[in-house]
């Protein structure tokens, strides 16, 4: 009997130390000498029900036995770990105002227009968040998905429409960026560049 | 003249066995010269070593011998190891000047405690052999990850799916940037067209994704449509159009324009 | 007292789930409202007189209080973590010595104890473990860095601080008995320790 106490407390000061869930095969190891299976699981068992009115709950999960915190305490124990505010890396922002300002956009221009590879993480997460989504498919080589931003975007960032962005303008002429080429069509509402296209840029007007 | 009670960590082993007696004559086989020089943690350590073994007063060391041996040692090493030698022969060095030292005879006034010109070496070695026991003591006290065992319990976590705040200006501030950068290469400028053009590009994309076609006009049709949301819209329809995003067709003169996606 | 009782319940879950000691701080953010600093140290004396006879010791290190197995089972324990943390090679244990009993020290403190050129590697190990840590820069030619045991290093080793560490003093004694004539010398060496001892850390810039 006095044996057996021992090899009890000894699996559970293993349990209670580990960081990871201990098979009955890994529990075997604790001795040099062979402990029947039948042994761990019946002191298992008794140590189930000598923890339970305790803090603990010995249980058994897929890659073993494991003592967790019972489930009353997990509004405490969060309190002391708390989540630390996520963020968006700043790639994720970045595709995001591309999206928002000059969609609708295709992975390509995303990646032309920022001169790096864009990470597909950006994407799934702006689209979990709803806010952007594929919204057609450009007739080019390959048919490459579309993106816009969404409603749900205008409406978590409490615009009535992407005309309430802010204006980018101000800033570009800031750049000094060539703007010799701005047409003034309706009270320059308007403004359509495709310089950088090469293309003949009279031809809507005409 | 007291010796002191020897050290067991100081005696080495080859091959895991321990060496009870250094070799007198200081022969050892080459290739265990090698186990042995790794045995020692530099030139005090063997001083230690030599000391310990040949029952030495570290506090009255009798340079001749001690340089001797010493000496003896390094040249076997010099003979297996060179690039240890570096540090054990300043230690040559070192014992030398000392030896050297006390042979000159001192005027009497000189003759005063701590003025022995091995003092400098003794407090090296006490220090030395202080630090070493102490780290074998320190080796001793059982270490966390090793053979300490600290309990790491699991419990549930609440996963509340918070999603990161994002400000309409960190928006702006990355656009920004992107802008700022582009600007930077020129074979990347941005076009910089209207805003208002890229959302309609973006509302009529949605509206043919719901609808097989439609019609040009119905574009247009809704009241009260200020003239400037009109030409948008009309700039809009020609920009998808050119970048390949929608087709227009028409099956006659004076029929219908439908648009249509690709 | 039904509230005592839960409040220590829900200590003893934090103390059992937690990856790092807990200081008496954070287990104040268990709770939403206050709760007085010597009412947990209370919980926390008695947690330790209710696990005394069981498979836990509940003790106090640099940074808090921990639950650790009871010394009894490290040889089990061990039996079953067949790679655990490696022991370090002599070497790099003098260098750990040096920098615990005589910090703040430079690299050139270390060549001349050990009378040898210094291993980056030892330092690099010991970094790694993040055991030593730079804790300031030596007013002198080259500013080389100066060297210091983190709390991390007291926590793994069980230490409340490194006056807890094992006494150097005593084996300067016993080497004391036989030196009656050079007593000069060896006072300075004892001496010199006893100023590291009294040296707080922040006093290294001196």
């Amino acid at each position: 009997m006095e044996e057996i106490i021992k090899l009890k407390e000894v699996i559970e000061a293993a349990l209670l130390t580990s960081s990871k869930p201990l098979s009955i095969d890994e529990l075997q190891k604790l001795y040099e000498e062979k402990i029947d299976r039948s042994t761990i699981r019946m002191i298992i068992d008794e140590l189930m029900i000598d923890w339970k009115d305790k803090t603990l709950d010995l249980v058994e999960v897929a890659s073993g036995y494991r003592f967790e915190a019972k489930v009353k305490f997990t509004e405490h124990l969060m309190r002391m770990n708390p989540d630390r505010a996520p963020k968006y890396s700043r790639a994720v922002l970045e595709v995001l105002a591309i999206i928002a300002y000059r969609q609708p956009v295709t992975r390509g221009d995303i990646e032309s227009i920022r001169g790096v590879a864009l990470n597909p993480n950006a994407i799934r997460q702006l689209s979990e968040r709803e806010w952007i989504d594929i919204i057609g498919v450009k007739e080019t080589p390959g048919r490459p998905s579309l993106y816009g931003t969404t409603k749900h975007f205008l409406n978590d960032f409490g615009l009535k429409d992407l005309s309430e962005l802010p204006d980018i303008q101000k800033f570009e002429e800031q750049l000094n960026l060539d703007l010799s080429d701005t047409q003034v069509l309706v009270n320059s509402v308007v403004k359509k560049s495709e310089d950088q296209k090469n293309t003949d840029q009279e031809s809507y007007e005409e | 003249m007291e010796n002191l009670s020897i050290n067991p960590n100081l005696q080495a082993k080859i091959h895991g066995e321990l060496i009870a007696e250094f070799p007198q004559d200081l022969y050892i086989p080459p290739d265990a010269l090698e186990v042995y020089l790794e045995s020692f943690e530099g030139p005090l350590d063997l001083l230690l070593y030599l000391i310990r073994k040949n029952n030495l007063d570290i506090l009255n060391i009798p340079m001749l011998d001690l340089t001797n041996q010493y000496m003896a040692y390094v040249d076997k090493m010099k003979q297996v190891k060179l690039e240890l030698a570096a540090d054990y022969l300043l230690m040559t060095a070192m014992l030398i000047e000392i030896k050297s030292r006390m042979l000159v005879p001192k005027p009497e006034a000189a003759e005063e405690e701590g003025d022995d010109p091995r003092s400098e070496l003794v407090r090296k070695l006490i220090e030395y052999e202080l630090i070493k026991e102490a780290s074998l003591n320190l080796n001793e006290i059982p270490q966390l990850g090793h053979d300490r065992f600290a309990t790491e319990n699991y419990f549930h976590k609440v996963v509340k799916t918070s999603f990161p705040e994002v400000s309409i200006d960190d928006i702006f501030d990355a656009w920004h940037n992107v802008v700022k950068r582009a600007s930077q290469f020129s074979s990347h400028q941005i076009d910089r067209s209207e805003l208002s053009v890229r959302e309609h590009m973006s509302s009529i994309l949605r509206k043919l994704e719901n609808e097989e076609q439609v019609l040009f006009e119905d574009l247009f049709l809704k009241d009260e449509q200020p003239i400037q949301k009109l030409v948008v819209c009309f700039l809009a329809i020609l920009e998808l159009s050119k970048e390949m995003m929608i087709k227009i067709f028409q099956q006659g003169n004076n029929s219908k324009i439908y648009l249509t996606k690709i």
